[in-house]
């Protein structure tokens, strides 16, 4: 993983270890993608103002903040045009979760 | 040998404590020999497996082109949990893919609870069929897990878990082992969930 | 390379009927935990030496396998008994100045956080030597006093895995811990 | 290996053939212990203990000799009365209920 929140591709190597990878579309692509930038921007304490709340993710931007993670994901879908399955929500945990 | 990256994310207790480190996360402490008082942290982790809901009537060596978020949720890589279990805010977007079960009922006629320390919840029982990728789009096959389905709690109730997770009762562990395989060069652990190749 | 057994117990079968059985007689699904066999050696141990042989002592732990816990939580029942081997270390004082707590969802206990040197060992007398592992003691409470969680955060896992190794003949899986030998 | 007391404490536990070369063992006098901690997984197994939820169950020589849930209380209770060291006293912790029954 990169620094920029960009994926280099898999290894060679990987795949000669037998890795089993999914032939995504582009949609699939870029939903992973986001996923993975929210993972990243995690670790960074980018999402600390958040814990305890749901965010919502498209293209690398924050799109939504709340409690709700379903209404935040249909609000999310229709403002950034996109279908409800390609919003990215993610839990960010408080440190009251263990 | 077909492996899933975990997810490792840092447990983020204890941030609060003022701003004496750049790091964020981890449990803070002082060195019992360390007469100079720096303080030191205790980072805590969570494993965390990307599962992917896949239509219960799919073929078994179904590989998606694409994974709707809401069929894709993380979940807690969990070996002191029985069985596997999604809290009703991640099922719900799934729900069509949900094979319910009946449980016999109790005696009493209240319904079935799951019981975690403080905390009790009503769950349904079910079969989803579960893979897993990662951020690479890695992919174990799919295998069909029983797991418990928590109902939302009435208001006021305890909290029940805000992530979905994988427990011990899965056919996607069978066979498989969970590896870490030392550590980033930023000192996160890696994980892998692979499979079991003598 | 070495390895322990992890231990499968039974905690309940789950009964459960297929909505289109008519039959009445239910299904039932085995719902296991891992349990592991902890020895807490005492700080001035040979670190690569077996526990003491004269079993004058009784460090046994009795935990709960467990990867979905960050830290290894013992409840003071579990840790009283060898608590004179135990290294407590200090905490940065909280903000609010109040006790640090451990949240678990609906429940919220106090703690002190220590190290303690655990080792595994196994039904079959395998042994894995004896690390310093980070554990959150518990201070009193019924709810938590015979708590025992080995979680993540410990050397005994580092570059080590977890595997599941199929089933025995009466069907209960088997499990172990061991070296990654795979590099 | 079921029935209480009707077989002698090993004076050794066999080795795995399929153990790594270089594996590590505990010494050949923990045997009689470990012994008893197998028994009562398999007791647990069985069931056998269902009526001790939230309580340490302790044997000694493949029979239960006590049980309760402070498990400090427990070990000096039947040393005591067995006239054995405490670390000698199998135990099991048997879980509070994760599902309502």
């Amino acid at each position: 993983m990169t620094t920029n929140g960009t994926h280099p591709p898999p290894p060679a190597t990987d795949a000669a270890h037998g890795d089993v990878f999914l032939e995504l579309n582009d949609e699939g692509k870029a939903a992973l993608a986001d996923f993975a930038w929210v993972g990243e921007q995690y670790h960074r304490g980018a999402w600390a103002a958040h814990a305890g709340e749901y965010i919502a993710v498209v293209r690398r931007q924050v799109v939504g903040v709340g409690g709700d993670p379903a209404g935040l994901r249909e609000r999310a879908a229709r403002e950034c045009g996109v279908p409800p399955g390609r919003v990215v929500v993610s839990y960010i945990d408080s440190p009251n979760d263990l | 040998m077909a492996k899933v990256r975990v997810e490792v994310r840092n447990h983020p207790l204890a941030r609060c404590v003022g701003s004496e480190s750049p790091t964020p996360f981890g449990l803070p402490f002082f060195r019992p020999s360390d007469a100079a008082r720096v303080i030191a942290r205790l980072p805590w982790y969570r494993l965390l497996v990307k599962v992917v809901v896949l239509p219960a009537d799919a073929d078994p060596l179904t590989r998606p082109v694409e994974i709707p978020e809401t069929h894709s949720p993380p979940a807690i890589l969990d070996t002191g949990a029985p069985l596997t279990c999604f809290p009703a805010t991640l099922w719900r977007q799934f729900a069509a893919e949900i094979r319910w079960l009946d449980q016999p009922p109790r005696e009493d006629g209240e319904p079935w609870r799951m019981t975690i320390l403080g905390g009790s919840w009503t769950y349904r029982l079910g079969r989803v069929r579960l893979g897993a990728t990662d951020i690479n789009g890695r992919w174990l096959d799919a295998a069909t897990t029983v797991a418990m389905f928590l109902d939302e709690p009435p208001a006021g109730a305890s909290r029940p878990p805000r992530h979905a997770i994988l427990g011990l009762r899965t056919p996607l562990l069978d066979r498989r082992r969970v590896r870490h395989a030392g550590t980033t060069p930023d000192d996160l652990p890696v994980w892998w969930l692979e499979d079991d190749i003598p | 390379m070495s390895r322990v057994r992890l231990r499968t117990l039974v905690e309940r079968r789950v009964g459960y009927r297929w909505p289109s059985d008519r039959s009445g007689v239910p299904l039932t699904i085995p719902a296991y935990r891992l349990r592991t066999q902890l020895v807490a050696l005492s700080p001035d141990a040979d670190p690569y030496d077996a526990p003491p042989t004269d079993l004058e002592q009784f460090r046994r732990i009795d935990a709960i396998f467990d990867t979905g816990a960050p830290l290894t939580v013992l409840g003071h029942g579990r840790w009283r008994p060898f608590a004179s081997d135990i290294r407590w270390l200090e905490q940065v004082p909280t903000p609010s100045g109040q006790p640090r707590r451990l949240t678990i969802l609906g429940g919220s206990w106090t703690y002190r956080l220590a190290q303690v040197r655990l080792g595994v060992t196994d039904e079959q007398n395998r042994w894995l030597s004896a690390v310093w592992t980070p554990v959150l003691c518990l201070d009193p409470n019924p709810t938590t006093d015979n708590l025992a969680l080995l979680g993540l955060r410990t050397p005994l896992l580092d570059r080590r895995r977890v595997r599941h190794a199929g089933t025995t003949p009466d069907d209960l899986p088997v499990w172990w811990l061991e070296d990654d030998a795979v590099g | 290996m079921t029935t209480n007391g009707t077989h002698p404490p090993p004076s050794a536990i066999p080795r795995d053939p399929t153990d790594p070369p270089d594996q590590q063992y505990l010494p050949d006098s923990w045997a009689p212990l470990l012994a008893d901690l197998r028994w009562l997984d398999e007791q647990y197994n069985l069931g056998a203990f269902e009526a001790h939820r939230g309580e340490h169950v302790a044997a000694v020589s493949l029979a239960v000799v006590g049980h309760g849930r402070d498990l400090t209380e427990l070990y000096e209770r039947v040393a005591r009365e067995l006239g054995v060291p405490p670390g000698r006293v199998a135990t099991v912790y048997v879980d509070e209920l994760l599902f309502t029954e």
